[in-house]
């Protein structure tokens, strides 16, 4: 087998138009071979990353979660136990709907009470009554409710449960009256099956599962003018001609929002390098460091430019690539 | 058997059933039947004689149009059945051929039950009103085509698992079974024993009180036994037609002479 | 690339054992072919496949082992203080052979003379720098150790392609004078050649079984690690799927089932009578023209990227069936019933076209190919094409076109894209055609690339629906089988 | 006899009316006939229309893809931005990255706007910014292979950015991009003046139909050629294995194997892996190929193979009903004169099956031509902007992606210009998939008759 | 011609060509030939008579092993050719059936060209050394067959476009070319016109000069015209087995009797 000289990256599609500009522009300024980035979600570019050290793993995973514990066990049975972990900026995650619809200024609570299966009304859960957003906020007009929110698939589901949804549930008390009936034999096990009633969603069609991408979302808009969506912030840039965002608690999204975190949806951005093939994968740090350099990463680069949330803390990553620091301690 | 008892059977003349007039057929540039004339009457047996490949085939096949499935093959000239031309537009060849019934040269069956063979036809002409009337017309036509006892115990085996004679007889049985008003047998005794070619022959004698029948044959003692006109085909042209033992006795053209003089089987 | 060489080298000389095995058999029948068992050619041919098959099978096995060997004795040299910690053996190896390979091309560009690159010290020469010239990348400076590996590695490759050529040669001349002598007068040559060729029709036929080994063995571990964590029951019986990234979900594979055996039975709903007709149209009532143009046509729609259906369904099928079943008072039939552009219907009708070739193009083949004397038999007695077709005909082609509506089936319940497009990816249990749904196959892409943590229930669950999902779908197949072998109408 | 047609119920009378007068029951007949035709006309309709209206939606949605807007601009290659050391040391140019080439795009635009005589209150960096990011590559790239041009001036052909494109297009217009922080109305202002004087202009593009794949963040410089390619490989690797082993495995079955549970299981296996989703063709493909075979990731080679498990079944399933169409007549006929039951299959069964094969062929390289799924865990779906191959060897090995897989990506990327390339890789995808077919089209048509 | 005149032929005794015993033949359930014991000579002409369904082909398919292609067909007892069991798991069955040709009784022609129908057999024996060779043989085979002057101006036509008569010629000819020991010939002349008829006969009579041909047939003329030995089956038994002249004059069991005086064509 001929040797392997370019650097083999998968992972996350959310970190893959990232990682896709700072490969293009690493190929073009280097002498290595343009690095290789595979979509294909976090967990498959984890898992592919975990299976091994050698030349027919890849090198770095790119990830829109930070990697589980179990899953550094899971990489560590199987050799691969010096990982780099590298936090390249955030995602921010807005809600937007049709350029030409009514504009929205939504608190957490709204959207726990657009879409929960139960709400809270005097003082009992009932099935959610809402058919529109004038049902949910007076403040609203009279549009139907149709969310179209990410499949479970997504890990910007997990964002919009924790901080969307939860925090609506628990605004609106019923995290509290949920947490006093739920059965469990530990105050944990309650907690959890609180936290679980709270995040089931209505299956009556208002809220809709992407299991897609930002286009489906949009494409769904298009084919239905109610429609309210949930994006990623450098998809919504791209695509203002088409939709309108929504603040979320009076904040409007934007990068400065979100780095200085007014803006409370958001998710970092992650990507990590096996450390072993440092020096044998040709070009794997030069690409590493070229990433996180400030004039690709930094407010001012093309990343950032795209819709990267720059990480304001960029210098200490830097210091972690450079110095090969490996998660949970030196080496 | 000899030849003459069949010359001196009675040739009435009845009325015509099938005229054709000036029938030439094409197969892409080749002239397989030239100019033919002729009259098939009613209520008569008519005999198709002649060389293999002089045509015979090709003349019975547009009596009832089946050379229209076949691509290549152009048919011009008149034909018509009591006095209606098949070939003209408004004729649907699909009621033709019920009228006009044919049994093929090589053996033909479905792929589908000995049942199923001899019960297709009346199904789709809807000559049965129910199970009982269609078994009976099974019945029947296997037994006229000679072949009820060899199959009556295994009706539902396939047609195809037969030996070649039985599928011929079975053929025959098929296309009795719908009644046609003329029916075209092509070579239909060419695998079968003398016994059976005898039922089958009677079968024809019978069928000719109300029908009219056309057969070809390689055997002139076939023909002389059975037909009452006999035509002779030879390179594509009917050479001569006439009463069946004018034919055989004093035949007017030297082809025919020689073709039935130089006999053997 | 000497092993280029070595296979042009074989094929030479069994080029040349046809051309002599072919002679000589003749030969030995004093030039009278029909004195022959078996046609001369075979005589040929089987001197060139005996020259040929075993020296390349042992050559394909020695290119794949020599590696592995060359790669077990040079790792044995590499000193235990070198692997650095956390690193493997395998990963100083893969360093060895970038190194060595990058020697071998500086050799054959010219860059470095072959006893140079012998000679080379790593302390007096940039290597890194030079192999960088010719476009060699190495991760790092070169260490001594690491040379000296490379090099015995250069050296055992070298040595090992010397004696594989020499082996695969000889091999050859005896496969070649081994054959060659057996050609006789009445040698059964064409007995010989056909076992052979026999033999690569059955190895063909395992591969199918090989397969299957694979796919199983491939799902069934990763499976078992899922029932390690989830409760069977909960899967099999379950009513529920609703995966989270908390853990502890409703993951049962029932409704995606449902859903899947539902989109289905649309899609096959759709193709296969328009796929059923239009082959029939195509093979019995089309001129010779139409045929040549609407068959390959319609073959288009088995190539169009599956996205493009998916977004077919999404914008123009879905609205449009919201517009006859959606939108109370403003639609076109003034009802409710439908509440958004995805639904079952929506992915069914759009895979439906999708498959449509699938039924069409097999079928007419296989209705094609049905003898005309069969069609012939049935005009005779009166019947109308269409009789003729539906009972004389489709009987006969059953089983091709049966073979045509299960591979149109299967893609059904394989497809993601249309699915995930047209009918959304909610599981439930529901009758009305008019509802979102999924199906088990996307929900085993969206379960594999998703972000959930690969080691938990959530993303293994995709394996075990996979292995469910064939087990399922072998009963299926053995029930077509019975199927077919019961109707099944021979005919000739 | 006459005994039976008195017997015979009702209907009879059709044999005996005129044949220009359809009875009653042959009316009913033609009429069902007429609609079973119909059947037939309305299902190849049916088929046809919706071909045409996807077709009609590809091309008018992609035929955008195959036009770009260049700006034609003199770029001075200022010595001291690109060698400061004046020494031509390639080593010491490399040093300077793309970013270091802004300023000359710059200044390049400045003189342009300056020359022509625009009026604009834009900053230089605003005036560049209608560039593509990919002039600065372009640039260095240039400079590089001719260092001794350095001081020069020299006129470059760039890709103007996707909203200037757009803007061009149609797609972009003043209203829609009041909310977009990437262009504004004084840069559209700069366009329309550079198009009035003849400096940007819209052209053919043939870099989409030859070039690679390009980031996020210039989708104008954006192609299908490589993914092309490694897409032509895989089908080179699929057409080489799966119709060869599909052919001798179905005759395998079919003609020579004894008729046994153990041919039952392989049948059905075999039926079973075309119901086998194909994204766990991928799993399997990792599986094997590249955790236990070892072979490269994101290899053409490797997909190749993975497509080929795919296609066997197909290939092999219409392989054998073809082989049992013909009728066993032809079989009898040859092993009769002697021929073994080899050449029989070879020399008269084979030529007969022939179209079904073929078709069989057909649709299983059209599902395989068409796939991402199993592509995506082997390493092909993503960002993967090789060089295109050089060598047979480099073509199979070297990591590219495929055409599916490039439209899949393409669809979901945020820039709008994305989608246009979307669908203008699919007019490729079909032009490739129609040329392919094609050949086997006219092969199964020469094998074509009825016995 | 009459029946007498094949009577008196000579009829010594040759050496045992193929030798069957005990043979039984069972299509699935149905048992199809009973315990046959036969020995037919070499130089000789063996005619099989018998009604229609009574197990001629079926029988006749044993010897070259054709049967082996029915999947439900199954055949015990011993069948030997030359001394050589060929039922043997040594024996070749492609060899054997190079040694015995057959004619089928539904001709079968390969939806090739005349000439590669005919050419095909010797192409795969390796026959001809040349095209010059080959266009001999097809020619000579042809002309063997009776159709040359028929087919030779459309040598390239397909044979499947043949009248039933050329097909069956075709057939004949295709299973001389390749020269077979044996020539196994299923009512070989069904669809053919007595001169042609006459040509084949003359033929087979040839043939038997250099090889040993076994011929099914419904006529009892052409069995006594041109074989030596006849047998004559019954419901899947030999009922009788002996000189030609012998069993026509002077059967000895009575259903071979009945058989033969029954006879009508
Ligand atoms: N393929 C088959 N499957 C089942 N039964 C068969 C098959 N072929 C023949 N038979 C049966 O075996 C018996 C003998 O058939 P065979 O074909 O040998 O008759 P035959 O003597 O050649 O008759 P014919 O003169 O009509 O050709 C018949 O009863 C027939 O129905
Ligand atoms: N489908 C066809 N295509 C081309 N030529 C054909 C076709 N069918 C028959 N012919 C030719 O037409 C001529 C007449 O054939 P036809 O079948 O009518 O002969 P026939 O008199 O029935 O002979 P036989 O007694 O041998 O059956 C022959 O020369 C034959 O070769
Ligand atoms: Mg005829
Ligand atoms: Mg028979
Ligand atoms: O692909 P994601 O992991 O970013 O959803």
């Amino acid at each position: 087998a001929a040797a392997r000289d370019q650097v083999q990256v998968a992972g996350s599609s959310t970190v893959l138009p990232y990682a896709s500009i700072v490969a293009e522009a690493f190929g073009e300024n280097f002498d290595f071979p343009t690095p290789v980035v595979e979509s294909g979600g976090s967990s498959a570019g984890l898992k592919r990353f975990c299976e091994g050290v050698g030349e027919n793993t890849i090198d770095v995973a790119n990830a829109s979660r930070r990697i589980k514990e179990k899953e550094i066990k899971a990489c560590a049975e199987n050799g691969v136990t010096d990982i780099i972990e590298v936090q390249i900026g955030y995602d921010g995650i807005v809600f937007a709907n049709d350029i030409k619809g009514n504009a929205f200024e939504y608190t957490p609570t709204d959207w726990f009470l657009a879409l929960s299966d139960e709400i809270l009304v005097d003082g009992k859960m009932v099935a959610n009554p809402n058919k529109t957003w004038a049902d949910v906020n007076s403040a609203f007009p009279a549009q139907n409710i149709q969310a179209f929110i990410p499949g479970t698939k997504h890990g910007t589901r997990e964002v919009f449960e924790d901080k969307v949804i939860l925090a609506g549930c628990e605004a609106t008390g019923a995290f509290e009256h949920l947490l006093e009936h739920a059965e469990g034999d530990s105050d944990k096990a309650k907690k959890k099956a609180a936290e679980k009633a709270c995040i089931s969603l209505r299956t009556d069609g208002k809220s809709v599962d992407i299991d897609g991408d930002y286009t489906e979302t949009l494409a769904r808009i298009e084919s239905n003018k109610d429609g309210i969506g949930v994006f990623g912030l450098a998809f919504y840039e791209n695509n203002t001609d088409k939709l309108q965002v929504a603040t979320m608690s009076g904040v409007v999204p934007t990068t400065e929002s979100i780095a200085e975190g007014e803006y409370p949806v958001s998710r970092p951005l992650f990507f990590y390098v096996k450390k072993a093939h440092i020096g044998v994968i040709p070009g794997l740090k030069e690409y590493a460091e070229f990433f996180v350099a400030d004039e690709v990463a930094g407010p001012d680069g093309p990343l950032a430019e795209y819709g990267l949330v720059a990480d304001p803390e960029l210098s200490k990553t830097q210091a972690v690539v450079s110095e090969e620091e490996v998660i949970g301690g030196n080496s | 058997m000899n030849l003459m008892t069949a010359l001196d059977k009675d040739v009435q003349t009845q009325k015509t059933k099938i005229a054709a007039k000036n029938v030439n057929v094409y197969y892409g540039e080749s002239h397989a039947i030239k100019d033919v004339n002729v009259e098939i009457e009613d209520n008569t047996v008519t005999a198709f004689i002649g060389p293999s490949g002089c045509g015979k085939s090709t003349f019975l096949r547009c009596l009832n149009r089946m050379n229209d499935t076949i691509d290549i093959c152009r048919v011009t000239g008149d034909i018509s059945i009591d006095g209606e031309d098949i070939y003209d537009s408004r004729v649907d060849p699909v009621q033709l051929r019920a009228k006009v019934g044919m049994v093929f040269q090589k053996p033909n069956p479905f792929p589908k039950s000995i049942y199923d063979n001899v019960a297709y036809g009346p199904r789709i002409h809807g000559l049965a009103a129910n199970k009982a009337e269609l078994d009976e017309i099974v019945e029947k036509s296997l037994r006229r085509g000679a072949i009820w006892d060899e199959v009556k115990d295994r009706l539902d085996a396939p047609g195809t698992g037969l030996s070649g004679g039985q599928q011929q007889r079975l053929c025959i049985a098929r296309a009795v079974a719908t009644e046609p008003e003329v029916l075209l047998m092509d070579e239909p005794c060419s695998a079968l024993d003398p016994i059976a070619t005898a039922q089958i022959e009677e079968l024809i004698d019978e069928l000719r009180n109300s029908y009219s029948v056309v057969i070809v044959t390689h055997s002139m003692q076939q023909a002389a036994r059975v037909s009452q006109k006999t035509a002779f085909f030879h390179l594509g042209n009917l050479v001569e037609f006439g009463a069946t033992g004018q034919i055989f006795t004093n035949p007017e053209d030297p082809r025919t002479e020689s073709y039935i003089t130089g006999r053997i089987g | 690339m000497p092993t280029v060489w070595l296979v042009i080298a074989l094929l030479a000389l069994s080029g040349l054992g046809f051309v002599l095995g072919r002679n000589r058999a003749l030969a030995s029948a004093g030039g009278n072919a029909k004195a022959l068992h078996s046609l001369p050619a075979y005589y040929g041919h089987n001197v060139a496949f005996s020259a040929l098959v075993p020296a390349l099978a042992v050559l394909a096995i020695w290119s794949l082992a020599q590696p592995m060997v060359i790669e077990n004795r040079v790792s044995a040299m590499i000193p235990a203080e070198l692997v650095p910690e956390n690193s493997t053996l395998g990963l100083v190896m893969s360093d060895v052979r970038r190194l060595a390979e990058g020697l071998d091309l500086a050799v054959e560009q010219g860059v470095l003379s072959p006893t140079d690159a012998r000679n080379l010290d790593s302390g007096e020469t940039d290597i890194r720098a030079r192999l960088g010239e010719i476009g060699v990348a190495l991760g790092s400076d070169v260490r001594p150790e690491v040379l000296t590996a490379a090099q015995s590695y250069r050296s055992l490759a070298n040595k090992g392609q010397i004696i594989m050529s020499v082996i695969v040669g000889l091999l050859a001349m005896v496969g070649f004078a081994w054959a060659y002598g057996r050609t006789h007068k009445d040698f059964r040559a064409r007995n010989v050649v056909e076992q052979g060729i026999m033999a690569l029709l059955i190895l063909a036929a395992s591969l199918a079984i090989l397969t299957t080994v694979g796919i199983v063995f491939s799902m069934l571990f990763e499976s078992i690690n899922f029932f390690g964590l989830h409760a069977w029951s909960d899967f099999f019986f379950g009513t529920t799927w609703a995966p989270n990234f908390r853990g502890d979900s409703d993951l049962s594979i029932l409704p995606l089932l449902w859903g899947t055996l539902y989109i289905s039975a649309i899609a096959l709903l759709v193709a296969v009578p328009v796929g059923l007709f239009a082959a029939i149209y195509l093979s019995e009532y089309a001129s010779g023209t139409t045929r040549a143009f609407a068959k390959p046509l319609l073959e288009i729609l088995a190539g169009i990227p599956t996205i493009v259906y998916g977004l077919f369904a999404l914008l123009t099928v879905g609205p449009l069936l919201v517009k006859f079943f959606g939108q109370g008072e403003d639609g076109i039939l003034g009802v409710e019933w439908m509440s958004g552009a995805t639904s079952v219907l929506t992915a069914g009708l759009v895979m439906g076209i999708m498959l449509i070739p699938f039924v069409s193009s097999l079928s007419d083949d296989i209705i094609n190919a049905v003898p005309q004397a069969m069609r012939d038999g049935s005009l005779g007695l009166g019947a109308t094409k269409s009789e003729t077709i539906r009972q004389v005909v489709m009987p006969a082609a059953l089983p091709g076109i049966v073979g045509a509506v299960l591979l149109a089936a299967s893609r059904a319940i394989g497809e993601t894209m249309i699915v995930v497009m047209g009918a959304g990816a909610i599981a439930k249990f529901s009758l009305n055609p008019l509802e979102s749904m999924t199906t088990i196959t996307t929900r085993i892409v969206s379960q594999l690339t998703g972000d959930t943590d690969f080691a938990s229930p959530e993303t293994l669950v995709a394996f075990a629906l996979g292995l469910t999902l064939f087990v399922l779908t072998l009963g299926l197949n053995v029930l077509a089988l019975y199927i077919v072998r019961k109707y099944r109408e021979q005919y000739d | 006899m006459t005994d039976i047609s008195q017997n015979t119920p009702g209907p009879e009378g059709s044999h005996a009316g005129s044949l220009l007068q359809q009875s009653d029951r042959t009316r009913k007949r033609n009429a069902a006939e007429r609609r079973f035709r119909g059947y037939g006309i309305a299902a190849i309709t049916v088929g046809l229309l919706m071909l045409a209206v996807l077709v009609f939606t590809i091309v008018s949605r992609g035929t955008g893809a195959f036009q770009q807007t260049f700006i034609t601009l003199d770029v001075e290659l200022l010595e001291s931005k690109l060698d400061k050391s004046g020494t031509r040391d390639l080593d010491a140019i490399k040093k300077v990255t793309t970013f270091g080439y802004a300023p000359l795009i710059k200044n390049a635009v400045q003189a342009k706007v300056v020359e022509l005589g625009i009026e604009t209150d834009l900053k230089a960096k605003a005036m560049a910014g209608i560039l593509s990011k990919n002039a600065a590559a372009q640039l260095r790239a240039y400079v590089l292979e001719n260092p001794d041009q350095i001081g020069e001036t020299v006129t470059f052909r760039f890709l103007a950015s996707s909203r200037v494109d757009g803007y061009l297009k149609g797609r972009v217009s003043r209203d829609s991009i009041v909310n977009d922080k990437s262009i504004s109305p004084a840069q559209l202002d700069l366009v329309d003046a550079l198009v009035t004087a003849g400096v940007a202009a819209k052209t053919f593009n043939l870099d989409f139909i030859t070039g690679a794949d390009a980031s996020d963040a210039r989708p104008e410089a954006a192609g299908m050629g490589v993914s092309m390619m490694g897409s032509l490989f895989m089908m080179l690797v699929v057409l080489a294995l799966a119709l060869p082993i599909g052919v001798a495995a179905s005759i395998y079955l079919e003609e020579f194997a004894p008729k046994n549970w153990l041919t039952d299981v392989i049948e059905v296996n075999i039926s079973n892996l075309a119901a086998v989703p194909s994204i766990v063709f991928g799993i399997l493909g990792l599986a094997v190929f590249i955790n236990y075979m070892h072979l490269p990731m994101s290899a053409p080679l490797v997909g190749g193979l993975v497509l080929t498990l795919m296609t066997l079944p197909t290939v092999i399933i219409s392989t054998r009903a073809s082989l049992k169409s013909v009728p066993p007549s032809i079989r009898d006929a040859a092993l009769g004169v002697g021929a073994s039951r080899m050449q029989a299959v070879f020399h008269h069964v084979l030529p007969l099956a022939a179209p079904g094969i073929l078709t069989g062929t057909i649709i299983g390289l059209a599902q395989a031509l068409g796939e991402t799924a199993p592509l995506l865990l082997i390493g092909m779906v993503g960002f993967i902007a090789s060089n295109a191959p050089e060598t047979l060897a480099d073509g199979l090995l070297a990591p590219n992606s495929a055409m599916p897989a490039q439209i899949y990506e393409w669809a979901k990327r945020a820039d709008p210009a994305f989608y246009e390339r979307a669908w203008g890789g699919i007019i490729i995808l079909l032009i490739f998939l129609v040329t392919m077919n094609t050949v086997a089209v006219i092969l199964r048509r020469r094998f074509e008759r009825r016995w």
